[in-house]
């Protein structure tokens, strides 16, 4: 029933996406178009038939599918909403988890399911958590599709109320504006300032609610130029190469308190991903 | 044997609207690996569309089709609950079918 | 229906760690100190290929520059005069006095955005990316607005001694003149050869060169 | 309704005699040619010359019943979603092209009654370039063309 209902919202959203990329096709034929209504116009013929569908579905097979010395699926993962509850779940993390005595994010938490329900190592799991080109999707960024799958619509509700919670936040917020490497870049030289852009990508002042919650609602999200889903932790992990800072570590405390800073500056959003990017 | 399709097809009075994405790397052959050597050309060559067995689309594709190939279009005399059916086949013979009904 | 579910859900979760934070009394965290932040920095990253952990650590002006950015009151003055006379004392400017180049070959280095990446070899020429930042020719529609427009930079500006020499030395170390400037520092941390820089000199000041046109 | 939807997708799901043979290792990838009826020799052509030789029919004339869906302006060239509408009767095959791609077809789709004379896919631009819908109606060959620019994105690297 649920599915239903969704599964037609998202046919009329697609088909309102297309009829509005028709529409200003028609309206700008004879006037002079901008380079930005151009790339809109990409954009709007792109969001109908998002191929991260289709990593979804190899996500929950992984989802359902027993694995491990325990030989168990992952259907009872606590999320922080209860076992097996996805629904709503990745709008609310990260979050404190009294079992792990940390603060998680989605995926650090998924990896902790791994270990604990499966009985797997995590060196395994997190050697190779993201695809290379040419390769299929990775186990990971499968399961992290599927998993966002299950909240798209859900509002952004980051707690703030564990001491560890406040913590990871302020130490997020550090890091946000922490500079170094030879260019001496922080992430603020990108993304503390409104209307920017790199090139013709709009770069979102993340110390703003509004574009945080579009980044946060955003990610995970199919790179086209990549052909692949790129999940919360490569964002952090590719924004630190292209830094040129050595390499983020999958699930570091870096990592989560930078989300963390996100998640709790894109509260009151509402969760898209996995959405369709460049 | 390739991935699941992902098809969508829609009535819309006696109009059927067809969305596919096919999971697919569509190699063009041109692209070299990390160690300098071309990655082989790999890509679906020929899709076919059928409603009820009838033949509704069918099409023949280089390697410029990008990667997860998506594909729509439409075609007349369906109506909801009929079978659409979606085949392709890629250059090492490789080959794959889904199915949906039309809602 | 689904709405009150997640509602009444979220209720309980409230009054959960509504109960946490109780016996907690206050939750007020303590400003994280730079020694903590600079501990989880080592422990979030490796080195990967020719990006060695020295590079999480701060140099002076990083260090200032972050602090002035997340305390009111930005960068006091006096820090800032110092660490501009710092960086335009120590700008080396070419040592046959020529400032130009071709401006054919620094269009493709302002093109280019590769170099010091843990995924880019080490040693390969690096690009300056101009275009990710700035506007340059204007055939090129993709340009970034970080930095500001640089069409007919030459032609609006002339092309003095005293120009050259300020535009070098802006390339050189962009915190000659402005502390915190989000502009790398091209020829003081070495990421563009001299033959480079003097391209790039040339694709904006050259009356040949499409930034001019 | 999830749960049927996969079920019947696995049970659905089958190889070609083709495909069992590469799979058993009767036949090496490699040796797979074209299967019948692939129009290998239109898809190697580098000119709209080229490939009327190789579809064999009269050189396209332009026409105004037919629209090329494209963006005016591509952010990334792996993946341009581009499409034809030919209002031409008897529209039978259009053929989507890229003038500047080393080789200048995408795809060309056979179009039977009953099937709208309209189609979108997404394909690979190298650089900007002449986006060509061929269309063949009653026998003759129909071009419309529209230029798409593709630009560089990101952060460079």
């Amino acid at each position: 029933m649920r599915q239903t209902t969704k599964a037609a919202v998202k046919f009329t959203a697609a088909a309102l996406a297309g009829a509005a990329a028709m529409a200003s096709f028609a309206m700008n034929a004879h006037a002079q178009k901008t380079t930005e209504q151009g790339i809109q116009e990409y954009r709007d013929m792109l969001a109908d038939g998002n191929p991260a569908e289709l990593v979804e579905l190899r996500g929950e097979d992984l989802w359902t599918k027993p694995q491990g010395p325990k030989n168990a699926s992952l259907e009872k993962c606590d999320l922080g909403s209860g076992p097996g509850k996805l629904e709503g779940a990745v709008a609310t993390l990260p979050r404190f988890f009294g079992d792990a005595g940390k603060v998680m994010d989605v995926e650090t938490r998924l990896v902790h399911c791994m270990v604990t329900l499966q009985g797997r190592d995590v060196a395994e799991i997190t050697k190779k958590p993201y695809s290379g080109t040419g390769e299929k999707p990775t186990e990971l960024e499968s399961l992290v599709a599927y998993i966002y799958a299950q909240s798209r619509g859900a509002k952004i509700k980051v707690p703030q109320s564990h001491p560890e919670e406040l913590a990871s936040r302020a130490r997020g917020e550090k890091i946000f504006f922490y500079r170094g490497g030879p260019y001496d870049f922080s992430c603020a030289s990108c993304h503390a300032t409104d209307d920017q852009r790199i090139r013709l990508q709009g770069l979102p002042n993340l110390t703003k609610p509004e574009p945080a919650q579009a980044a946060f609602a955003a990610w995970p999200a199919y790179r086209v130029s990549q052909g692949a889903v790129r999940s919360m932790q490569w964002r952090m992990y590719d924004c630190f190469r292209q830094q040129r800072f050595p390499e983020l570590k999958y699930g570091s405390q870096a990592s989560i308190d930078l989300i963390t800073y996100l998640g709790v500056k894109a509260e009151g959003g509402t969760m898209q991903a996995t959405s369709l990017k460049r | 044997m390739g991935d699941p399709m992902k098809i969508r097809a829609k009535a819309n009075g006696d109009e059927v609207e067809v969305k596919v994405l096919m999971s697919h790397e569509m190699e063009t052959g041109q692209r070299k690996a990390a160690d300098g050597s071309l990655v082989p050309a790999w890509f679906i060559q020929s899709v076919t569309a059928k409603c009820n067995d009838k033949v509704v689309l069918q099409a023949n594709w280089g390697p410029a089709v990008s990667k997860n190939p998506f594909l729509s279009f439409s075609f007349k005399g369906g109506k909801a609950g009929d079978t659409v059916d979606v085949t392709w086949t890629d250059n090492k013979g490789d080959t794959r079918t889904d199915k949906t009904k039309v809602a | 229906m689904r709405k009150i579910f997640q509602y009444s859900a979220s209720l309980v979760l409230f009054a959960l760690l509504g109960a946490c934070a109780n016996t907690d009394s206050k939750p007020v965290v303590a400003e994280p100190t730079s020694e903590e932040i600079n501990a989880i920095l080592m422990a979030s990253f490796m080195e990967k290929g020719q990006a060695k952990m020295d590079r999480v650590i701060q140099t002076e002006l990083q260090k200032a520059c972050s602090a002035a950015e997340t305390t009111p009151g930005g960068l006091p003055d006096a820090k800032r005069t110092a660490l501009q006379d710092a960086a335009l004392a120590a700008v080396k400017y070419p040592a046959d006095g020529k400032y130009l180049g071709d401006w054919k070959a620094g269009e493709k280095v302002a093109q280019t955005g590769v170099g010091f990446q843990f995924s880019d070899k080490a040693g390969s020429e690096a690009g300056g990316n101009c275009y990710a930042c700035h506007q340059l020719a204007p055939q090129e529609l993709s340009y970034g607005n970080i930095g500001p427009s640089l069409q007919q930079y030459g032609k609006l500006r002339g092309d003095s001694e005293e120009i050259m020499k300020y535009t070098w030395a802006k390339i050189w170390n962009s915190h000659a003149y402005n502390a915190c400037s989000n502009m790398p520092r091209f020829g003081a941390e070495g990421i563009l050869t001299e033959t480079q820089l003097k391209d790039v000199m040339a694709l904006l000041m050259s009356p040949e060169s499409p930034v001019n046109k | 309704m999830n749960q049927n939807r996969r079920t019947m997708l696995k049970a659905s799901s089958g190889m070609t005699v083709l495909g069992l043979a590469v799979a058993a290792g009767l036949i090496k990838p490699n040796e797979v040619f074209a299967a019948a009826g692939y129009p290998e020799k239109a898809f190697n052509a580098k000119s709209m010359d080229e490939l009327i030789k190789a579809l064999g029919g009269n050189m396209p004339t332009e026409s105004k019943d037919i629209t090329v869906v494209a963006p005016d302006i591509a952010e990334n060239g792996a993946v341009v979603p581009v499409g034809a509408d030919s209002k031409l009767a008897k529209t039978t095959e259009i053929s989507l092209l890229v003038s500047n791609n080393p080789s200048m077809m995408s795809a060309q789709f056979m179009i039977p009654a009953g099937t709208d004379a309209k189609v979108n896919t997404r394909v690979k631009m190298g650089k900007s370039s002449d986006v060509y819908a061929l269309v063949k109606a009653d026998g003759k060959y129909y071009f419309a063309k529209k230029e798409v620019k593709v630009t560089l994105g990101g952060c460079g690297g």
